[in-house]
């Protein structure tokens, strides 16, 4: 009985867990969040009526089919504690945080509405994330705080809050372990320069995309107005030595412009400008992002990057940038401004990773090498360099087409 | 028409929350004709209750099934193979989605979502009389062969994970190097032909001047780049320039090349349209950096119109510039133009500074990854799509990144798109696995819902055969069309498209989809 | 093979408005292949009348068949019951087909559905070009197996004329000028010196000019000992 | 009785169309009662003929729901069911028709928003223009 223990619910994770199972490999997938996809649960679909191969759907369909797939045992709300040396692997101990829902959840939302917390204790799923079921948060809750609120148990149409969840403990153990703890996306306040924090229309590329993927259309924080007249910078984060990462992380450019261009899909109308440094589009021999911008009189592509963000009149944005060429300085007004983040490995130099023998390179990404591999610990995914949904697809694949052969030489 | 129907209402997905008058729906199907048996269970998914609907469809003997769940792909595994324990044939079952599609949309609505729900176990009824029991069927693969199309990086990655899921792999490569790989390996080899379908292909191949027949179960492209297609004005003025893994293979082996090196992105740095071929940096930017180690005192030039050093390989970027080798990023306007007459020296405006250059040089480089020529071959021998500019299309990443759509068929490295290297040899590394894994099998299903073909309505007008992206339907001994089911996926776009209505697929028939449509716009809600 | 494409429906819709009971009658052979009267166009086109006549209100039956070449007694008998029980035929037949069952029951309505247009090839999937005017003597082998007559505007047959420009035509300048093209033909086949041959001034009673046209081949013919029933009678 | 009910039915592939449809489901999105699914294996299965004849049968308005185009699992589907919807609209319009009547959507398994969407835009359609041939129908 050989069964892997896969750390993140991500597009890697569950790449590499849907390859494991269709060889007939079983599988614990352990997730930290409440369901499954990683970042690609807030992530919106690019295309509206053609596809633009963000990947977001591959992700998310391999997240619907591990759960229906009885040789993958799915732990959400959980950690791994521990993952200790055992002969044929390790013996991992997984600490499960109770859901207080159950199954019989239908994902109506009449909890959340009547749930009198401030910025409420009970959830829907992020995002797309599967599967579909809320998730109380306990430290928030009053009914654990005071011990008496039942307002959302009261109004669920199929009884599935249950305030007797209890946290599990469970014990496994695997002949190896698959390291895909994914990213976490910089927070675009730390560049406070461009007005993130302090001014509400401008959001980050990751509240851009979570917008879009609930709603469909982008609206102006502030009033609520449709947009007409936007700017997305790019290499928010990246390829910045201020924030420490001078690293570029690849997939900006690729779902900046995709969005770009879904933004006009949905409102033609829209006036959009592109800051950028490079243009580092991925796939994309012929350079379809500026033939198309080429195409559109609304888009303009502008080689710079902006240095600070003002307050403009009547509630617009004001933009400081110099000229691509000339270094005259313009001043443009907006609507609403993304700002295209990067991202920072996530969970590389956790615990479970050291002690699990994992290193770390000097930009903070988890290092795969032979020697851990032979150890049957492997690394996937954007936890150990920068890249997008597809690629995370395909390397997680060859990761674990190594484990595979790793099984006939040792056990 | 006779028929015994078992219809069962689950309560799990169509009562909770409390909407439907689950007694009604019960009276409405036990009135329904050819019903014979009416259950109400808890949930469909639950072990004990799927044993009570297959006994009670034994003891009645029933004959099809309308079930009242949820969506299909969550029960449908398990609720078929109780079934056909039951010895039904799952094309004789009816799903019907009562849960998203009516209970949980149409909450605040109980009135209107009772009469929909009627209204669909209505036209469940109907349709699941008109259903016909369906057998899929499965053939053996007659070979374990994995043919790999290229031994470049990709396909050696493919060949070695291939062969560790038990496949023969057979590498098929232009040139004769050796290699140390495992299988067989066939040089100054190339596909030329094929027929077939997944799992059982058969092969022409080209090596040397015969060409021989070879059956394989699986294809792996791995073509890559086309570096010997170097074209444009810069290619024709300097006849001595190199691709970059030329130049890289040489410095390899040591060779001190003659400086000043230039590297340009592309040979045709003015083309007409805006191409920009995927440089791959990656590779350009770690061969400068040994270059420059080996040599500090070379002058190193990289002239490129869009710096993509993706992600980790930005570091390398800065190393580079550090360690000083110069980079010059030009626009249309100001192109790389080299003299004909004096191939020695290089003209180019670079466009952040906007001075214009003249440069020295020793050693041209070009970076550029054109597409292969041979892909058109192959491409037309396995009848697979390909990209205007000349690659494989991959198809619809809902299968998976590294497949064509053609089952069987898979493709990696720069064949996609171009690559560096450690990107090539990864997705060689996946679609290896998922040929080898394919092979594994052994064992090729077919059959069930697929098209077929009535040789009396066909006017052999092969418009079925252009529109199949899979090539099922062929013109055969009658000179009618037939459908070659093992290739056939059951997508049913030959069945809208034939203008004698010749065609038609199974369990999505033309009267099935009518009649339902028929009977759900029959009710009132 | 004839190349047809359906009447705008508006102007069929006026065509059957006086009618109760129209037969759509189709065709398996070539306006099948055009993807313009077979099963499935009939069947389109039968549906949209339906909706069309539920919008207007109107009463009308409507019915639809399909026979394997429209052109020949023998189909059309077939289905004879069906276009005599009817007040009007609607043929998706090209006009040979609508006028074999109009000459076999004169005394019945049949209009057609199609314009037929064009001896035509299929370039490639929805796209059919015309490539002979069955002029009755063919000439194709002196000019590289291009048909000038169906090609050229004008039908010259000793082009290209003062108006080819750039290879196109000069009456649209869509067009490739047919000239052009045999000049390259001939030229692969090196046989230039044919482009520098007058031919003579075509005769044209082959073609249409010399009046309706009837080819027979009496040894193929039944002679009045062979035919049977009423077809005996002189 | 209270004012008639639109009659509106879509013709929903069985991968992409109707997971959409299943997720805004399960996401609580409520839409409107009126549209009835008929599940085909994929857009390209559609025929003009079953959109024809729904309209004959009392559909006010019929839309066809199937993966993106590109990215449709059974790789062209999609193209072909949206050309298939075209060809209806033309002759709808040649017939004096609304060709609104009839549309093709596209949507991806990800995105809840848009099935809802779809609905409320063919519902809209179907109230505007009313059943064909009036209420006597």
């Amino acid at each position: 009985m050989n069964q892997v223990l896969i750390v993140g619910g991500g597009p890697a994770g569950l790449t590499a867990a849907k390859t494991l199972v269709d060889r007939g490999t079983e599988v614990v997938l352990v997730e930290r969040k409440e369901s499954l996809g990683g970042m690609a649960r807030e992530l919106t679909c690019k295309g509206l009526v053609e596809c633009r191969n963000c990947g977001v759907c591959f992700a998310m369909d391999r997240a619907g089919e591990i759960l229906r797939e009885p040789n993958a045992e799915v732990l959400l709300l959980s950690e791994v504690a521990s993952a200790t040396k055992a002969d044929h692997g390790y013996s991992v101990k997984i600490k499960t945080a109770p859901r207080y829902i159950t199954d019989d959840c239908i994902g109506c939302g009449k909890c959340v509405a009547v749930c009198p917390v401030e910025g409420k204790a009970i959830f829907p799923p992020t995002g797309s994330g599967q599967p579909r079921l809320h998730w109380i948060d306990k430290s928030k809750c009053l009914h654990f705080k005071k011990g008496k609120c039942d307002k959302c148990a009261s109004v669920c149409p199929t009884h599935a809050v249950d305030f007797e969840d209890r946290a599990k403990n469970i014990t496994r153990n695997v002949n190896a372990v698959v390291y895909a703890t994914g990213i976490d996306p910089i927070d675009a306040c730390e560049m406070s320069r461009l007005g993130c924090g302090i001014l509400k229309d401008v959001v980050s590329s990751v509240d851009a995309e979570r917008i879009l993927n609930e709603k469909g259309r982008l609206m102006r924080p502030s009033d609520g107005k449709a947009p007409k007249k936007i700017a997305v910078m790019q290499c928010v984060g990246s390829r910045t030595v201020k924030v420490g990462v001078e690293y570029c992380s690849k997939f900006c450019c690729k779902y900046a412009t995709k969005m770009s261009q879904l933004l006009l899909d949905t409102d033609p109308d829209i006036n959009l400008d592109f800051y950028f440094m490079d243009l580092r589009t991925l796939y994309e021999p012929q350079d379809e992002f500026k033939l198309w911008a080429k195409s559109k009189k609304t888009v303009k592509l502008i080689r710079s990057m902006p240095s600070v963000v003002l307050p403009g009149k009547d509630g617009k944005l004001l933009l400081r940038a110099a000229g691509e060429t000339d270094l005259d300085i313009t001043e443009t007004e907006y609507d609403l401004i993304i700002l295209s983040v990067g991202m920072r490995p996530s969970g590389a130099s956790a615990e479970l990773a050291k002690s699990l023998g994992i290193q770390t390179d000097k930009s903070g990404f988890a290092v795969a090498n032979h020697e851990l591999e032979s150890k049957g610990v492997f690394v996937c995914g954007a936890v150990s360099e920068p890249m997008d949904i597809e690629e995370t697809a395909v390397r997680a694949a060859a990761t674990v087409s190594k484990m595979h052969h790793q099984k006939e030489v040792g056990t | 028409m006779k028929a015994r129907i078992q219809v069962v209402l689950c309560k799990c997905c169509t009562e909770m929350p409390k909407l439907l008058n689950m007694e009604k729906l019960q009276k409405l199907a036990e009135d329904s004709s050819m019903v014979v048996s009416v259950m109400t269970v808890d949930a469909v998914c639950d072990g004990k209750d799927l044993a009570r609907i297959v006994g009670e469809a034994k003891e009645r003997e029933i004959d099809r099934a309308v079930v009242l769940a949820c969506h299909k792909k969550d029960i449908s595994p398990n609720l078929l193979k109780a079934y056909r324990r039951a010895g039904i044939n799952e094309f004789l079952i009816e799903l019907v989605n009562m849960r998203e599609e009516v209970v949980l949309p149409h909450a605040d609505e109980p009135e209107r979502a009772q009469a929909k729900a009627e209204t669909k176990l209505k036209a469940a009824l109907t349709r699941a009389i008109m259903l016909a029991p369906l057998e899929k069927q499965s053939e053996e693969m007659k070979t374990k062969n994995v043919v790999i199309v290229g031994a470049g990086v990709a396909g050696q990655a493919a060949a070695h994970e291939a062969a560790k899921s038990g496949a023969h792999t057979v590498l098929l490569e232009k040139t004769s190097k050796s290699l140390k790989v495992p299988g067989v390996i066939m040089t100054h080899a190339q596909l030329v032909g094929a027929s077939g379908y997944g799992g059982n292909f058969q092969l022409k191949i080209k090596a040397g001047e015969k060409v021989e027949e070879l059956g394989a179960a699986a294809v792996v492209i791995a073509t890559g780049g086309g570096w010997t297609t170097l074209k444009g004005p810069l290619a024709k003025a300097v006849k001595d320039a190199v691709p970059l893994y030329k130049f890289y293979e040489h410095m390899q082996s040591g060779m001190v090349p003659k400086g000043p090196v230039v590297i340009v992105d592309t040979p045709d740095p003015a083309g007409k349209t805006m191409k920009v071929q995927d440089y791959a940096w990656d590779d350009t930017l770690e061969t400068v950096i040994q270059l420059k180690k080996k040599h500090p005192e070379l002058l190193v030039y990289v002239i490129f119109q869009e710096m993509r050093a993706f992600g980790l390989s930005e570091l390398a970027y800065k190393e580079a510039a550090d360690l000083g080798v110069r980079f010059i990023r030009y626009d249309k306007a100001g192109a790389p133009k080299i003299d004909a007459k004096n191939p020695i020296a290089l003209t180019v405006k670079d466009f952040s500074q906007g001075e214009v250059l003249d440069l020295k040089f020793g050693t041209l480089v070009f970076a550029s990854i054109p597409a292969n020529q041979d892909n058109q071959m192959i491409a037309d021998a396995l009848r697979i799509p390909m990209t205007v500019d000349g690659s494989i299309r991959r198809g619809s990443i809902q299968r998976w990144p590294v497949t064509t759509p053609k089952p069987g068929i898979f493709v990696c490295g720069s064949a996609l798109f171009p690559k560096s290297r450690e990107l090539a040899k990864a997705e060689g590394e996946a679609a290896g696995t998922m040929a080898g894994q394919f092979v594994k099998r052994g064992m090729i299903e077919y059959g069930g819902s697929v098209a077929q073909v009535t040789p009396e309505k066909c006017s052999a007008c092969l418009t079925c055969i252009r529109t199949c992206p899979y090539e099922a339907p062929f013109i055969g001994a009658a000179n009618k069309a037939e459908i070659k089911v093992q290739a056939c996926q059951g997508c049913g776009m030959c069945v809208g498209i034939c203008p004698s209505k010749a065609i038609d697929l199974h369990h999505y028939t033309d009267d099935q989809v009518m009649e339902e449509a028929r009977t759900l716009l029959g009710g009132d809600f | 093979m004839i190349v047809a494409k359906r009447k705008p429906l508006n102007e069929i819709v006026e065509m059957l408005a006086p009618y109760k009971k129209v037969t759509v009658i189709g065709c398996r052979s070539c306006v099948a292949i055009c993807l313009a009267g077979g099963e499935k166009e009939v069947k389109m086109l039968v549906s949209a009348l339906k909706v069309k006549n539920r919008k207007e209100g109107r009463k009308q039956e409507l019915d639809g068949l399909v026979v394997e070449r429209q052109c020949e007694k023998e189909w059309v008998k077939e289905v004879e019951d069906k276009v005599l029980d009817s007040d009007i035929t609607l043929s998706m037949a090209c006009s040979l087909g609508a006028q074999t069952i109009g000459d076999m029951y004169p005394s019945h309505l049949t209009f057609p559905g199609l314009n037929t247009g064009i001896f035509g090839v299929p370039e490639e999937q929805g796209v059919w070009s015309e490539k002979c005017v069955g002029c009755g003597n063919c000439i194709i082998h002196t000019t590289g197996g291009i048909c000038p007559i169906s090609r050229c505007a004008k039908s010259m047959l000793n082009g290209p004329c003062g108006g080819s420009a750039n290879r196109k035509c000069e009456v649209n300048l869509e067009i490739d000028c047919a000239w052009a093209a045999i000049y390259d033909r001939l030229k692969i086949q090196n046989r230039l010196d044919l482009i520098e041959k007058i031919m003579p001034a075509k005769d044209w009673s082959t073609s249409h000019a010399g009046g309706r046209r009837v080819y027979v081949r009496e040894d193929a013919k039944l002679t009045p000992h062979q035919k049977k029933g009423k077809e005996a009678v002189q | 009785m209270a004012e008639r009910k639109p009659k509106v039915i879509g013709f929903c592939c069985e991968k992409h169309g109707m997971d959409a449809a299943v997720l805004s489901a399960r996401s609580g999105k409520q839409f409107d009662a009126s549209v009835r699914l008929v599940q085909v294996p994929c857009t390209g299965r559609v025929d003009g003929i079953h959109i024809l004849k729904a309209l004959e049968d009392g559909a006010d308005s019929v839309f066809v729901l199937g993966c993106l185009e590109k990215n449709c699992y059974y790789d062209t589907g999609s193209i072909e069911g949206r050309k298939r919807v075209e060809y209806v609209k033309q002759m709808l319009s040649e017939v004096g028709i609304e060709k609104e009547r009839v549309e093709m959507f596209n949507a991806a398994s990800t995105n809840a928003w848009a099935f809802p969407e779809i609905v409320s835009k063919m519902v809209g359609v179907a109230k505007k223009l009313g059943p064909i041939g009036g209420e006597k129908q």
